[in-house]
């Protein structure tokens, strides 16, 4: 059954959005009025350009209010989420311990020329992030942290030597797909490697689950993602597998 | 904040000049009923219902009186007499004065008899007020509110159940207060629409209807945010003294009500605004809602640099009125804003020295705190981060109500997400100077003191002023918002009558009972 | 000879904007996809969804940047614009006084229900606007000023009783196009009574001259105009069709 | 502001112990070179160029200098030799050496000889950066420079051009200061790349033809503003001495400069970092080019509340290492940030007492104010007001070099826009609140001035620590940015070289004869 949205700007439906831009054309009427072509050319109905602002001598900036004929049928929108509990320090250990019955290992690097460590500190160190510990912190999780700038070989490579149960790659820069290149280029090394068992997780301000599974990880992890929803998904998914 | 090292002479004699100012009014008003304050009455009487074209009946009832004479001796005494002659509810005598005989030979029937006839409706009247605020009382109590600044925002769709979804969607992203606007021009309409609206322009009509589907909404919302949220309307215009009991039995808290706003900003008539501005405010002491000043507009008209002592004076004008209305000093939302240029250098100094003047000058007020809204343009990135040294003088000066800055302020009433990011944007700034106030000090000989000390003082000159003249003729001048109203001017002076020797009006007389 | 130009973001002609909206559903991955889908049937292009927020429990308001495949022709955008010289205070009153040789009379109201006075108060009050005398200060012209709420037909009764050359009209409530109704109707009177010669501005935040003229107006004014600019406006159209 | 009463013993204790930790390590710097440090003295003579793939004849020389087992004699001494060998310039030599026959027998060549043979070039050399530096300052005492804070912006499109026409419009919409952020890792390189280019990530390449036509567009713009623009990139990385030269020679204004954000941020080897820093000032002193140190850097990977000291500490340091690099304090930008996590209670106030604090500490220091990076999030409206209370702490404690914040900090490298509403929403808080500095007083007993005085006392305590330990020690067991580096690990160590008894380096000399 059908479930029609629209964007809700001053009512229901009314589909109203706004929009900011510039153009290289000098402030004035002129380009007042081209904001409101540029606008109309999007399909955009309504057009009110709120302001048309000299940013530069020929740069104009403008903010526009418009009302977009755009209607999605929220039925339809369906994404991946990770789904897995998030189990706290405490049941992961015990559950490693009793389901598992070994150290689970995870190898973790910001890759490629990407200097951001951040990120996969913030999951893997003791500290942790927003109070959660990290995964260094876990009795039962070895947890090897490669730091930045590590090329996707020599993270393998670390990963074969100790045999890791999952490898956690950050990405940051994402600049020109920056970020999609490196790991696109990763999996299809880990598949060429044939290391079909290990479990592959990207995380980083601009990945999510969706982009994740695309470039073909099992997980993504996005702003915001503490230590323990990354060790819930790694066990759980690790029990998973010994299911089947 | 530490005090500003002001005069408090000063500030004593410009309450004595207002307090002053206040009383040569009052004669007037005691002499003086309007046709919103009668028909006020009538709704107080649980008289209720419109004609099939929406006109009310109170407007009815109190158009058949003043045609026949009668309204000098108050709606009461037709209704008392009527109820005296038979009729089995003040709702049946409002209709027979209404639709039926009307009034004829009313006049015949002793203003003893009349009075008598409405003894326990007058009884049951005050109660159906004084059990709306036990009840908002309660459920404030039980919940509490959020920390000051109180977060107010405005809703305006113009259609009441887009309001309410507005109104909670605001409480759930941290709002305390939510008004929604009216729609242009209800000011200037002498009667209360009926029912809910869908249609309004710039605003939503104010009704007894969408009073109680906002006010259902919040209480829904409250529950679930475990924090008390406030609504507001307008009890202003013609109407004001109407509004204010709507108000009143539907639980709102807040209603926007000034004594001089209506005449300046709506060209009402003087006379008119007067009498109702003080029915109205002795029902709103009564129903204990906390009133809004409007010195905030002042400063739309007038320039906010040279005429910050007007808000200043007119302030104690409303603290005056208010007072001789019964409202406590803990029921004053004396109203300042944030208004100067932004490209006036030093300009967030003054906006400091006069949101602590302010707080100063008034200690147990609810202040309430009004962000820029003539300077803004339609560069909302540059009016986002105007309203945030908005907020942080109002957290840093301890306002107690602020009504949040939008950042489309110059394009269009609120978007739902203009209002989540000025809510957004102002829990930063009261988290991140959540203790200014206690830090700051002023350098004495500085800009800042100077200034505070010189807004005071031109306070004072202009309450002399006014004192000296007297309240009419300083507002025929324009003494107020560079706005001239002379005293028979604007609308709805036809609407003003001399009460007779034996008027009636047992609610009043219960009101005014108290203090 | 064409001079095309696009959106200008990080570098010239990428076509990089901003948007922001809302849509009447929870925050969360499934509304992100929904941010993306709502941007890219806009028909833009490489959409970066760059925050979801929680605005309510059942709203989500996104900030989004994105390619437009948007290509404007300059050449091809020609707007009327006010071309007056603004003239001073003093070179004013001098040219009516020489050239036209009787007072110039201007009537100005906020009209319809429409309350808002600072505007036409700016252009016709003494004190006038950004340090620019009002026109009532010009010695050479008489102003009339009926304040705001005024209705169309008492403003051109008033406009014949004085002989008005010139009609000066605020419209500051724009909410539902009220404000072109308005004019609208108040140009359509206007005909009927056969006001032919009587010059019509027409000013507010919301317009320019482009809009005021498609209105039927002489000339439109919007934000930051100066009471110098109207009285140049007026003065010198009343000369070319004295010239002529 | 009225200054902070902290103890200013405190202050002189901190700096005694910095320069006592700089002084500890002169020793090995003054015994060591490295492969930049030749490959500049080289630059320093003229030598210029690349062959077909890039490749920089500096580096070509070095490295067969190094194969020869000549490099700790240093460059100059070959190059001396070649010329009196009969080289016709030193461009010509270094052709020789690169491309030609290389050093071969140049050992036999009297040290004396070599030097004398390098007299006139090395006066010509210095003549070259005294040069620059009199036309920087001719044109800057002739337009003058706007008001602090200066108004600093990055550009980063990765092409030149590009980065050329948003120079111009950001100095059109107001900015002091442009800075061409580098791309990604090139300070990784270990040679300074050659020409203009168009392809970057994050950034744009650094090289002298790069420096060239930024300071054209800023030359030509500076004009038309009346105003004079600064110019900056980046003295970092392991070509840090080379760059510092071309930004002499090509007259940029600033530079990030730092004696441990190479080691700590790019993992590039201490001993390499610490000669490198030594020599880059020592041209930097030169040239009166402004460096921008980086202590902003550690508290994106230190907590910003619990490590502000650690800010404090490197701030003593780095003054200490530029002192004996012959910097005087007017060309010390020590950096801070305003980096804490916004959802904390009173982190304006902290933002406050920390900014204060250094501005009190390096009073005559151009002290280089950054904003909220790390906490920043997509949500650019609130990000855009988190950086208008940044820009008021900036404004409020006088800082004197300002980099604005951007709203899409969190999102992109700054676009066109996104710096403009920055330059506007600056201009907008300076104004509003120019003199407020002149006008804030701090409760003494309050949260402001304690903090001030508790982040003062454990800056000192770490500086114990560090003189205790040494340097290297502390780096190593992560004292800053929580960074863990040690003394014999990291990138460039093998550039490394012990000077030998006979190592000749007359530009060094020259540089250090002055003071
Ligand atoms: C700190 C920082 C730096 C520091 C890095 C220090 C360090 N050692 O990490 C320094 C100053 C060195 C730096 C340098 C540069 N930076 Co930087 N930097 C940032 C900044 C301000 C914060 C990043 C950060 O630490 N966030 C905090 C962490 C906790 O959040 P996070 O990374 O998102 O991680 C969380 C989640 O994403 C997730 N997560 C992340 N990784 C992983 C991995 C796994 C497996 C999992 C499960 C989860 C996970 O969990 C974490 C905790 O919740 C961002 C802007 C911003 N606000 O994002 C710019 C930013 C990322 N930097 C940027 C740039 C351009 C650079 C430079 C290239 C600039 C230059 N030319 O000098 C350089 C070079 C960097 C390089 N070679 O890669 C740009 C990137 C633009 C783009 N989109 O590509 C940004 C966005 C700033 C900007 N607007 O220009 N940077
Ligand atoms: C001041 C103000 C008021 C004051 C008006 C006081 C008065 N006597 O004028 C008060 C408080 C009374 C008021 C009330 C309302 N207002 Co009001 N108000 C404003 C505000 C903040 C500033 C307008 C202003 O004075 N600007 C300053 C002047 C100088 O600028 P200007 O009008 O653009 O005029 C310049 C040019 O446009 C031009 N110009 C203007 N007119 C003319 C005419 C001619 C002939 C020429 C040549 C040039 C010219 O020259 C002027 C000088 O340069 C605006 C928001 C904003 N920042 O714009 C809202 C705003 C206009 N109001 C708004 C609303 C909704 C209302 C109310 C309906 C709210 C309510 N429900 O209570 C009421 C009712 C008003 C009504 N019935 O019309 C909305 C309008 C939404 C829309 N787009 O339709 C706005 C945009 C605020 C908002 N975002 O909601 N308002
Ligand atoms: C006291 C008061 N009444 C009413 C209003 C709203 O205007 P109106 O209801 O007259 O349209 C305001 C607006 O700020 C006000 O301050
Ligand atoms: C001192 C210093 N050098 C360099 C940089 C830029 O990073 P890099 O040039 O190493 O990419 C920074 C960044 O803030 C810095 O502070």
């Amino acid at each position: 059954m059908k479930e029609p949205i629209r964007a809700y700007g001053d009512r229901k439906d009314d589909g109203r959005i706004q929009l900011s831009f510039t153009l290289p054309v000098p402030a004035g009427g002129r380009a007042k009025e081209a904001a409101k072509l540029f606008a109309e050319a999007m399909g955009l109905k309504n057009v009110m350009v709120a302001t048309v602002e000299p940013a530069g001598e020929s740069f104009s900036m403008f903010v526009v209010y418009a009302n977009a004929e755009v209607t999605l049928d929220w039925a339809e929108i369906i994404v991946p989420e990770v789904t897995t509990p998030t189990w706290s320090w405490k049941e992961l250990n015990h559950l490693i311990e009793e389901e598992i019955g070994r150290r689970v290992v995870v190898v973790g690097a910001c890759t490629g020329s990407d200097a951001h460590t951040v990120g996969i500190d913030a999951i893997l160190n003791m500290k942790g992030y927003a109070g959660d510990k990290g995964l260094e912190a876990y009795p039962w999780i070895d947890a090897y942290n490669m730091g930045a700038q590590v090329d996707n070989a020599a993270l393998l490579t670390r990963a074969r030597e100790v045999s890791a149960d999952a490898i956690l790659v950050s990405q940051i820069m994402t600049q020109r797909d920056l970020h999609i290149e490196n790991s696109t280029q990763l999996i299809e090394l880990a598949r060429k490697q044939g290391m079909r068992d290990t479990l592959f997780l990207l995380g980083g301000p601009r990945i999510d689950h969706k982009l994740a599974r695309e470039l073909g990880f099992d997980a993504g992890f996005g702003p915001g993602t503490k230590p323990s929803q990354v060790a819930s998904f790694v066990v759980e998914a690790m029990l998973a597998r010994r299911k089947t | 904040m530490e005090a500003l090292p002001i005069d408090n002479a000063i500030v004593d004699e410009c309450r004595a000049l207002a307090d002053d100012v206040a009383a040569r009014m009052q004669a007037f008003i005691d002499q003086h009923s309007t046709v919103s304050i009668e028909r006020t009455v009538l709704r107080a009487y649980g008289i209720d219902g419109a004609n099939e074209d929406g006109h009310p009946i109170v407007n009815r009832c109190v158009e058949r009186l003043k045609e026949a004479g009668l309204l000098e001796r108050g709606a009461a005494f037709a209704l008392g007499a009527l109820l005296h002659r038979g009729a089995e509810s003040p709702q049946e005598a409002a209709e027979e004065l209404a639709y039926g005989g009307g009034p004829v030979g009313l006049e015949r029937i002793s203003v003893m008899d009349a009075r008598a006839a409405l003894v326990t409706h007058t009884v049951d009247a005050l109660a159906r007020i004084d059990g709306a605020r036990g009840a908002r009382e309660s459920a404030r109590a039980r919940l509490g509110t959020g920390q000051t600044p109180w977060k107010y925002v405005i809703v305006a769709t113009g259609n009441i159940y887009d309001d309410a979804d507005q109104a909670r969607a605001a409480a759930q992203a941290g709002a305390d207060i939510v008004a929604v606007i009216r729609s242009t021009a209800q000011s200037l309409i002498d009667y209360v629409p009926y029912g809910a609206t869908t249609e309004g322009f710039g605003g939503t009509w104010a009704t007894q209807e969408n009073f109680k589907v906002v006010r259902t909404a919040l209480d829904e919302e409250q529950e679930k945010q475990g924090r008390y949220l406030q609504q507001v309307n307008y009890s202003s215009g013609l109407c004001m003294p109407e509004i204010a009991y709507l108000a009143a039995v539907e639980r709102l808290d807040m209603l926007l009500n000034d004594a001089m706003y209506g005449i300046l900003f709506r060209d009402i008539n003087p006379r008119r605004t007067l009498c109702d501005q003080y029915f109205s405010r002795r029902v709103i002491a009564r129903a204990g809602i906390v009133i809004n000043t409007g010195e905030d507009n002042y400063l739309t008209t007038a320039d906010a640099v040279e005429k910050a002592h007007t808000v200043i004076s007119s302030q104690f004008i409303n603290e005056a009125f208010a007072k001789r209305a019964g409202l406590p000093d803990e029921l004053m939302g004396l109203g300042h804003a944030f208004e100067i240029d932004k490209s006036i250098e030093d300009s967030f100094l003054m906006e400091m020295a006069q949101a602590q003047l302010v707080r100063q000058i008034f200690p147990r007020h609810p202040i309430k705190w009004m962000p820029s809204t003539k300077h803004k343009t339609g560069d909302i990135f540059w009016s986002h981060r105007v309203d945030g040294l908005y907020d942080l003088v109002g957290v840093a000066t301890n306002q107690t109500i602020e009504l949040l800055g939008m950042m489309t302020e110059s394009i269009h009433t609120p978007l739902l997400q203009d209002r989540f990011a000025a809510l957004k944007g102002a829990d930063y700034v009261f988290t991140a100077a959540r203790h200014l106030s206690d830090e700051l000090r002023w350098n004495p000989e500085g800009r800042v003191v100077a200034r505070a000390k010189q807004v005071l003082a031109e306070a004072r000159d202009l309450l002399r002023e006014v004192q000296a003249e007297g309240m009419f003729s300083a507002v025929a001048r324009g003494a107020f918002a560079d706005v001239k109203r002379p005293e028979t001017g604007g609308r709805g002076l036809d609407g003003v009558v001399a009460k007779s020797a034996d008027y009636v009006n047992p609610i009043l007389d219960a009101l005014e009972a108290v203090s």
